[in-house]
C-alpha cells in the first residue's frame, strides 16, 4: 500500500471510530460510558501518533520526550484523583449526606 | 518514647508540649534533629580532615590517583540512608493519622474561621469567640470550616495545625490536654489582619470547667428563640437540623445565598428574615410551596429578635442538602 | 544529504568575543551565546538586588513586634514581591540562563547553541516579563504571597493580573530557553563526545531544562485560572460555586516543587565543577552524580504534595507524597557523599570558589536534612507555614544556590573576563556572606519551632529577640553582597591578566582562550583527555 | 539561510534539531493540557452528577461535527506531507490550504457553540439564567472548565491555522521538508488534544 493510500485509509478509520463513539454515547452505559469513550479516543490517538506523526521513525530522544510528557500526565491525574476521591469528612459527617461523601476505606 | 529533656526542648525553642501526641511528636522531632546535626557535623568534619590532609603544597598541582567508587558501596550507603528516611516517614505517618483522624463519638467542637477571628460553637449550641474553653484531660474533635478564605488553625503547644477550607469540613483530634492557656495562631495568609487573628485555648480543670458551664452566656437568647418558634408553630414547617420540610430549614441559612422562585438570589440577612416573617410570599424561596401564613402583628419585637438569634446560632450547623453554608 | 558549505579554513576571529564588535547595537542584537549569557547575568543580578531591598525592609519591619516602618498592606506586598522577584526573576534564570548560556556550548565543543535567534528571543521575552512584573509594583502590587492561594487571590482588592501576566511571560522565556538547551546538548556535541564524558555542569543544565519545559506549562495554567478568577470572577475556586481551592494548590505545587529543583540543580553543577578543579582530582563517582541528577529531575515531579500535608488532602496522598519526598532526598545525599569523596587523596587549593563550595556543603547539608525533617508528616503539621519552613528554604535557596552562584562567579571569572579577582577582598566577601547568612537564618529555625507563623506583620509576644538577631544578620549579609560586588567590579576593571587556564582545570571550557573568541574554539578541538582526567600529569 | 545555519555540520543535523525541538515542545504542551485535565478530573470526582448533567446538556452534534472536521484536516495534512516528499508541490499546497480551511471551519463551529451556550444563559463563572433554573451544586464548575479547556484548545487551533496557512504559502523546498514536518507534528498534536476533550465534555 502506498504511503498516500495508507494515510487515507487511516483517515477513514479515524472517522469510523469517531462515529462509533458518537453512537455509543447515546447508549445508556452509565459509568462505562466514559471508559468506552476514552478507550476509543486512545485508539484514535495512537493511530494519529503512529501513522500521521510517524513517531516510530522519529529519533529516540523525540520518543523519550513524548513519553515523559505522557507519563507525567498519567501520574498527575492519578494523584489528583486519589486525593479528591479519598478525602474523608468529620467522623459523624459520613452518616449524613455531606457535600464531600467519601467511601470509608481505611486510608 | 524518649521525652525531650527540658533543656533540649528549651534550646530548640519548642513551647511546652500540652498533649501526649505533642510529646510523641517531640520525640520524633528530637530523633530527626539529632540526625540532622550529626549528619552535618560528619560532612563538615570529613571535609576538614581531607582539606588538612591533602592540602596542595607545591605551586604546580601534582597528578592525583584516579579513584572511582565501587557501585556496591554507593548502593549500600544510599539504601542505608534511604532506610533511615523511610523510618522517619513511617513513624511520621502513624502520628499524622492520629492527629488528623479522631475516633468517632468524641466530644465535638465546631470551629468557624472568618476574616480575622475564630468562632467556636460547642455541642450544646453555646458559642464563644477567639477563646476555646475545654475540660482538661478529655479528648475532643475540632470540626472546622471557614467562612471566606483559607485560614489555618494552629496551636503550637499541641503541635497541631489544619487549614480550614471554605465549603468543606476538616477535622483535628486533640487528646487529653493539660490545664493551661495556649495561644492559637492563623497559619495561612488570609489578608491584612492575618497577624491579628489570634485566639486562646483555655484548658480548665474540673472545678473551673463546672463554673464556666453554669455561667449564662449570650446564647440563652437563642434558647428563648427556640421556645418562640415552638409556640408559634414555626418548627412544624422549618427544621433546625437541615432536613427539607414544607419550608426551608434554618440550618446554615443565616448569611447564605438563597435562590428565590422569581430568579433573584438574595443573602439571608436580618432584613430578609424579618421581612419574610411579616410578608412570606414577597420573597418565596425557589422550590417551596406558597403556604406560609403572615405573622404580621403576632410577634413582639423581643420574640422576633429571639427568632433571629436562633437562626443566627444555627448558621454553622451542617446543611444536609449539600448546600454550602 | 549535502553538507553545508563550511568556509574552508575560515579565518576564525582571534580576538575575544568582547572585542569583535563593541557598539551597543552589537550587544542588543547579538546571537552569540556568550553575550546573551552576560546579558542574562546582568539582568538577573539586578533583580537579585531589587528583591534584596524588599528583604531588607521586611527584616527591618520585624525589629519591633508592632508596626515599625511600613503598614500591614505594604508589608504584605513586600513579602509577596520579594518572593515573586527572587523566585522567577533571579533564582530560576540566573545560573541556567546566565552561566548555562555562556558555558554549555564551550563544554560540549560547539560554536553556538542550536537556535541562536531563539536564544536572543527568550532573553527579550524575559526582559518584557520582568518589566511587566516590576510595572505591577506601580499598579499597587499584589498581596497574596508568591503562592497566590485561592479564594484570597480571587477576592483581594489588590491588582493581581499584571503580576500574573509578567510571570506568565517569564515562564514562556524559560520554556524557550529549556528547548534550546535540550536540543543543543542532544545534537551539537563534538563528534566522539559521549554522554558519559560530558562535564557535569552541562548534565545539570540538561536536567534543569527538562524540568523547565515539563513543569512551567502547569504554572501557566495555574496563573491563567487565578487571573480569570480574580479579574473576570470565573469562580473556578469559589467554594460557593462548587470550587475546591486545594485543586489550585495541586496545580501550583506541581510546578513549584520541580521549580526548586530548577534552582538547586545548576548550583550542584557548579559544585561538581569547582571541586574536581581545586582538589585536582576526578569525581569520586561521575556516574553517581549523573544518575542522581536525572533522579532528582524525574522523582522531583512526584513529591509536590509535601507542601500540602495540612491543606486537607487525603491520607493516601499524604502518605504517597511523604514517601516519594524521602526518595528524592536520597539523590541529594548521594551527591554530597560523592563530593566529599572527591576530596580524598586530592591536591586541594583553598581558592575562594572552593571556600564558597565549603559554605555550600555545610548549608546545603543542614538545609537538606531539615528538608527531610519537614517532609516527615507529623513534624510538618507543627512546622508548616512557620519560620522553620522559611529557614529551610532560605538555607537551600540562599545558603546553597546563592553561595554556588558566588562560587561560579569567582570560578569562571577568568574565563569570562580574562582577568583575576583580588583574593583578599574576595575572602572578606565570602566570610561576610557566610556569617551574615548564618546569623540571619539560624534564629528562624528556633522561631519556627516556637510556632511563629509565616507572613506575620505583627510578631506575637515572645519572639522579638530572635527577630532582632535575624534582622542584624540580614545587614551583615547585605554588606557581604556589596563587598563581593566591589570585588567583581574591581576585578573587571583592574584585575591581573589571567591565562587561558589559571586554575589548571581539565574541564573543556578551559581548553580555549580566556576570554574565548567569538566562535569558541580555534582550529581542531581535542577532547581526548577527559574533562576530569587529573591522573594525567601534563596539561592538555 | 541566516548566520545560525552554518554552525550545524549538515542539513540532516539541522533537520534533526528542528524535529527534536518539536518533540520537546509537544511534551511541554502535553503538560499544559494535563493541568486542565487535572482540574477536570478533580471536579468530576467531586461533582459527578453535575458533570453528567452538563455533558447531557452540551451541544453534542456540533462537537461531533468538529471532531470529524479536525480528523479530516489531519488526514489531508498527512497526505500533503507525502505529496511534498514525492515532489507534487501543487497538490501539497492545495491539501495544506484545505487543512487550514478545516481549522477555520472548526473555529467557526466553536463560536456558534459558544453563542448557543450564551443564548441558553450559560456563562463562565456560573452566571446566567441556566444556573438559576438548574441550581445543581458543582454545575458552574463544569461549564467554567468547559470554557477554559475549549478556549485554550481554540487558541492552539488558531495558532495552528496560522502556521499551516503560512506553510501553504511558503511551501519549503526539497532540503527544508523538516519545516513542513514540524508544522504537521504541531497540527496533529492539536487534533490529538481534541480527541480527548471531546469525550470528556460531550460524550460521557
Amino acid at each position: 500500500m502506498s504511503p498516500i493510500r495508507l494515510r487515507i485509509v487511516v483517515g477513514l478509520l479515524l472517522a469510523v471510530l469517531a462515529t462509533a463513539s458518537f453512537v455509543a454515547s447515546f447508549g445508556h452505559l452509565g459509568s462505562f460510558a466514559l471508559t468506552v469513550a476514552l478507550s476509543i479516543a486512545t485508539i484514535k490517538a495512537s493511530l494519529v501518533l503512529v501513522f500521521f506523526m510517524e513517531v516510530g521513525k522519529q529519533s529516540a530522544s523525540f520518543k523519550l520526550a513524548l513519553a515523559a510528557g505522557v507519563l507525567l500526565l498519567v501520574t498527575m491525574l492519578a494523584l489528583v484523583a486519589t486525593d479528591v476521591s479519598l478525602r474523608r469528612g468529620p467522623s459523624w459527617a459520613n452518616e449524613t449526606t455531606s457535600p464531600r461523601r467519601a467511601d470509608d476505606s481505611s486510608l | 518514647m524518649i521525652v525531650l529533656p527540658d533543656l533540649a526542648r528549651h534550646a530548640l525553642g519548642l513551647p511546652v508540649e500540652a498533649t501526649p501526641t505533642a510529646a510523641s511528636v517531640d520525640s520524633l522531632h528530637a530523633a530527626v534533629i539529632t540526625t540532622t546535626l550529626v549528619g552535618t557535623a560528619c560532612v563538615a568534619a570529613v571535609t576538614f580532615v581531607f582539606v588538612l590532609r591533602y592540602r596542595r603544597t607545591r605551586e604546580a598541582p601534582a597528578a592525583t590517583p584516579r579513584i572511582v567508587a565501587s557501585g556496591f558501596r554507593e548502593w549500600l550507603t544510599a539504601s542505608a540512608v534511604l532506610a533511615l528516611f523511610v523510618g522517619f516517614w513511617a513513624v511520621g505517618y502513624v502520628q499524622y493519622t492520629s492527629i488528623e483522624r479522631p475516633p468517632s463519638g468524641t466530644l465535638v467542637v465546631y470551629v468557624t474561621a472568618k476574616q480575622w477571628m475564630w468562632q467556636f460553637t460547642y455541642a450544646d449550641g453555646r458559642s464563644s469567640e477567639d477563646v476555646l474553653v475545654v475540660r482538661a484531660g478529655t479528648p475532643f474533635e475540632l470540626v472546622m470550616t471557614s467562612r471566606d478564605v483559607i485560614h489555618s488553625f494552629f496551636v503550637p503547644s499541641f503541635r497541631i495545625k489544619q487549614d480550614t477550607i471554605p465549603g468543606r469540613w476538616v477535622t483535628l483530634y486533640v487528646d487529653a490536654a493539660a490545664p493551661g492557656s495556649y495561644p492559637i495562631y492563623c497559619a495561612e495568609f488570609c489578608g491584612v489582619a492575618h497577624s491579628h487573628m489570634l485566639g486562646e485555648v483555655r484548658v480548665l480543670d474540673e472545678a473551673d470547667y463546672a463554673v464556666w458551664e453554669r455561667e449564662a452566656t449570650h446564647d440563652g437568647y437563642a434558647a428563648r428563640g427556640r421556645e418562640v418558634a415552638a409556640s408559634h408553630g414555626c418548627l412544624s414547617c422549618h427544621a433546625l437540623d437541615g432536613q427539607k420540610r414544607a419550608g426551608p430549614s434554618f440550618a446554615g441559612l443565616y448569611g447564605s445565598r438563597v435562590p428565590l422562585d422569581d430568579g433573584r438570589v438574595v443573602i439571608a440577612d436580618e432584613a430578609y428574615l424579618t421581612h419574610s416573617i411579616v410578608d412570606p410570599l414577597a420573597d418565596r424561596v425557589a422550590g417551596y410551596p406558597a403556604m406560609m401564613p403572615s405573622y404580621h402583628g403576632q410577634l413582639s419585637a423581643e420574640e422576633t429578635g429571639a427568632l433571629l438569634e436562633l437562626i443566627r446560632s444555627l448558621r454553622d450547623t451542617l446543611p444536609t442538602q449539600g448546600r454550602v453554608p | 544529504m549535502t553538507a553545508l558549505p563550511i568556509p574552508p579554513g575560515a579565518a576564525h576571529d582571534e580576538r575575544s568575543f568582547w572585542t569583535t564588535a563593541t557598539t551597543i547595537k552589537s550587544w542588543l542584537v547579538t546571537t552569540d551565546h556568550k553575550r546573551i549569557g552576560i546579558l542574562y547575568f546582568v539582568a538577573t543580578t539586578s533583580m537579585l538586588f531589587l528583591g534584596g531591598i524588599f528583604a531588607i525592609i521586611i527584616r527591618l519591619e520585624h525589629l519591633t513586634p508592632g508596626p515599625t516602618i511600613v503598614s500591614a498592606e505594604t508589608y504584605n506586598r513586600l513579602f509577596t514581591l520579594h518572593g515573586v522577584i527572587m523566585v522567577w526573576l533571579y533564582m530560576i534564570p540566573s545560573i541556567p540562563a546566565g552561566f548555562g548560556n555562556f558555558l554549555v556550548p564551550l563544554q560540549i565543543g560547539a560554536t553556538e547553541v542550536a537556535f541562536p535567534r531563539l536564544n536572543l528571543a527568550s532573553f527579550y521575552v524575559y526582559v518584557i516579563g520582568a518589566a511587566v512584573v516590576i510595572g505591577s509594583l506601580f499598579a499597587g502590587g499584589v498581596d497574596t504571597g508568591w503562592t497566590f492561594y485561592a479564594p484570597y487571590s480571587a477576592r483581594t482588592p489588590a491588582t493581581v493580573l499584571p503580576t500574573l501576566i509578567g510571570i506568565f511571560i517569564v515562564g514562556c522565556s524559560t520554556i524557550l530557553g529549556g528547548i534550546n538547551f535540550i536540543v543543543t546538548i542532544h545534537t551539537m556535541r563534538l563528534r566522539g563526545l559521549g554522554w558519559m564524558r560530558m562535564p557535569l555542569f552541562t548534565w545539570t543544565i540538561y536536567a534543569t531544562s527538562i524540568i523547565q519545559i515539563l513543569a512551567t506549562p502547569v504554572l501557566g495554567i495555574a496563573l491563567t485560572v487565578i487571573g480569570l478568577d480574580h479579574t473576570f470572577d470565573w469562580g473556578l475556586f469559589d467554594p460557593a460555586r462548587g470550587g475546591d481551592p486545594v485543586l489550585l494548590q495541586h496545580l501550583f505545587w506541581f510546578y513549584s516543587h520541580p521549580a526548586v529543583y530548577i534552582m538547586i540543580l545548576p548550583a550542584m553543577g557548579v559544585v561538581s565543577e569547582v571541586i574536581p578543579t581545586f582538589a585536582h582530582k576526578n569525581p569520586y563517582s561521575y556516574r553517581a552524580i549523573v544518575y542522581s541528577t536525572l533522579g532528582i529531575a524525574f522523582v522531583g515531579f512526584l513529591t509536590w504534595g509535601h507542601h500540602m500535608f495540612v491543606a486537607g488532602i487525603s491520607r493516601f496522598d499524604a502518605a504517597a507524597f511523604g514517601l516519594l519526598s524521602m526518595l528524592v532526598a536520597i539523590f541529594s545525599a548521594i551527591k554530597v557523599f560523592t563530593w566529599v569523596g572527591t576530596l580524598f587523596r586530592g591536591s586541594i587549593e583553598l581558592a575562594v570558589p572552593l571556600l564558597y563550595v565549603f559554605s555550600f556543603f555545610f548549608l546545603f547539608t543542614f538545609g537538606g536534612m531539615t528538608g527531610v525533617a519537614v517532609a516527615t508528616m507529623s513534624l510538618d503539621v507543627h512546622w508548616h507555614d512557620t519560620y522553620f519552613v522559611v529557614a529551610h528554604f532560605h538555607f537551600i535557596m540562599v545558603g546553597a544556590t546563592f553561595t554556588a552562584f558566588l562560587s561560579a562567579i569567582h570560578y569562571w571569572f577568568p574565563k569570562v573576563t580574562g582577568r583575576l579577582y583580588a583574593r583578599k577582598p574576595a575572602l572578606v566577601g565570602w566570610a561576610l556572606v557566610t556569617l551574615g547568612f548564618l546569623v540571619t537564618f539560624t534564629p528562624q529555625f528556633l522561631l519556627g519551632n516556637g510556632g511563629m507563623p509565616r507572613r506575620y506583620y505583627d510578631d506575637p509576644v515572645g519572639f522579638s529577640v530572635l527577630h532582632v538577631i535575624s534582622t542584624m544578620g540580614s545587614w551583615l549579609l547585605t554588606l557581604g553582597m556589596f563587598v563581593v560586588l566591589g570585588v567583581i567590579v574591581h576585578g573587571v576593571a583592574r584585575g591581573a591578566k589571567a591565562g587561558p587556564n589559571p586554575w589548571h582545570s581539565r574541564s573543556f571550557e578551559w581548553r580555549t582562550a580566556s576570554p574565548p573568541p567569538k566562535r569558541n574554539f580555534v582550529g581542531p578541538i581535542d577532547f581526548n583527555i577527559g574533562a576530569y582526567a587529573y591522573d594525567v600529569a601534563d596539561e592538555p | 539561510m541566516s548566520a545560525d545555519s552554518d554552525h550545524f555540520e549538515s542539513v540532516a543535523q539541522r533537520a534533526q534539531a528542528v524535529r527534536l525541538a518539536l518533540g520537546v515542545f509537544l511534551a511541554s504542551e502535553t503538560l499544559l493540557f494535563t493541568a486542565i485535565l487535572a482540574l477536570v478530573v478533580g471536579y468530576r470526582a467531586t461533582w459527578p452528577e453535575a458533570f453528567a448533567f452538563g455533558v447531557h446538556h452540551n451541544t453534542k452534534v456540533l462537537g461531533s461535527i468538529n471532531t470529524v472536521v479536525l480528523l479530516t484536516s489531519s488526514t489531508s495534512l498527512a497526505v500533503a506531507l507525502e505529496m511534498l516528499r514525492t515532489g507534487r508541490r501543487r497538490v501539497a499546497t492545495a491539501l495544506t490550504l484545505f487543512t487550514a480551511a478545516c481549522g477555520v471551519a472548526f473555529l467557526a463551529i466553536k463560536i456558534t457553540e459558544y453563542e448557543h451556550h450564551f443564548a441558553e444563559g450559560i456563562y463562565p463563572g456560573g452566571r446566567g439564567a441556566f444556573f438559576v433554573a438548574h441550581p445543581i451544586a458543582g454545575l458552574p464548575a463544569f461549564w467554567t472548565l468547559y470554557f477554559l479547556a475549549t478556549g485554550f484548545h481554540g487558541v492552539h487551533v488558531l495558532a495552528g491555522v496560522g502556521a499551516v496557512g503560512y506553510r501553504a504559502i511558503r511551501m519549503p523546498d526539497a532540503t527544508e521538508i523538516h519545516r513542513f514536518e514540524a508544522t504537521a507534528l504541531y497540527w496533529h498534536f492539536v487534533d490529538l488534544v481534541w480527541l480527548f476533550l471531546w469525550p470528556l465534555f460531550y460524550l460521557a
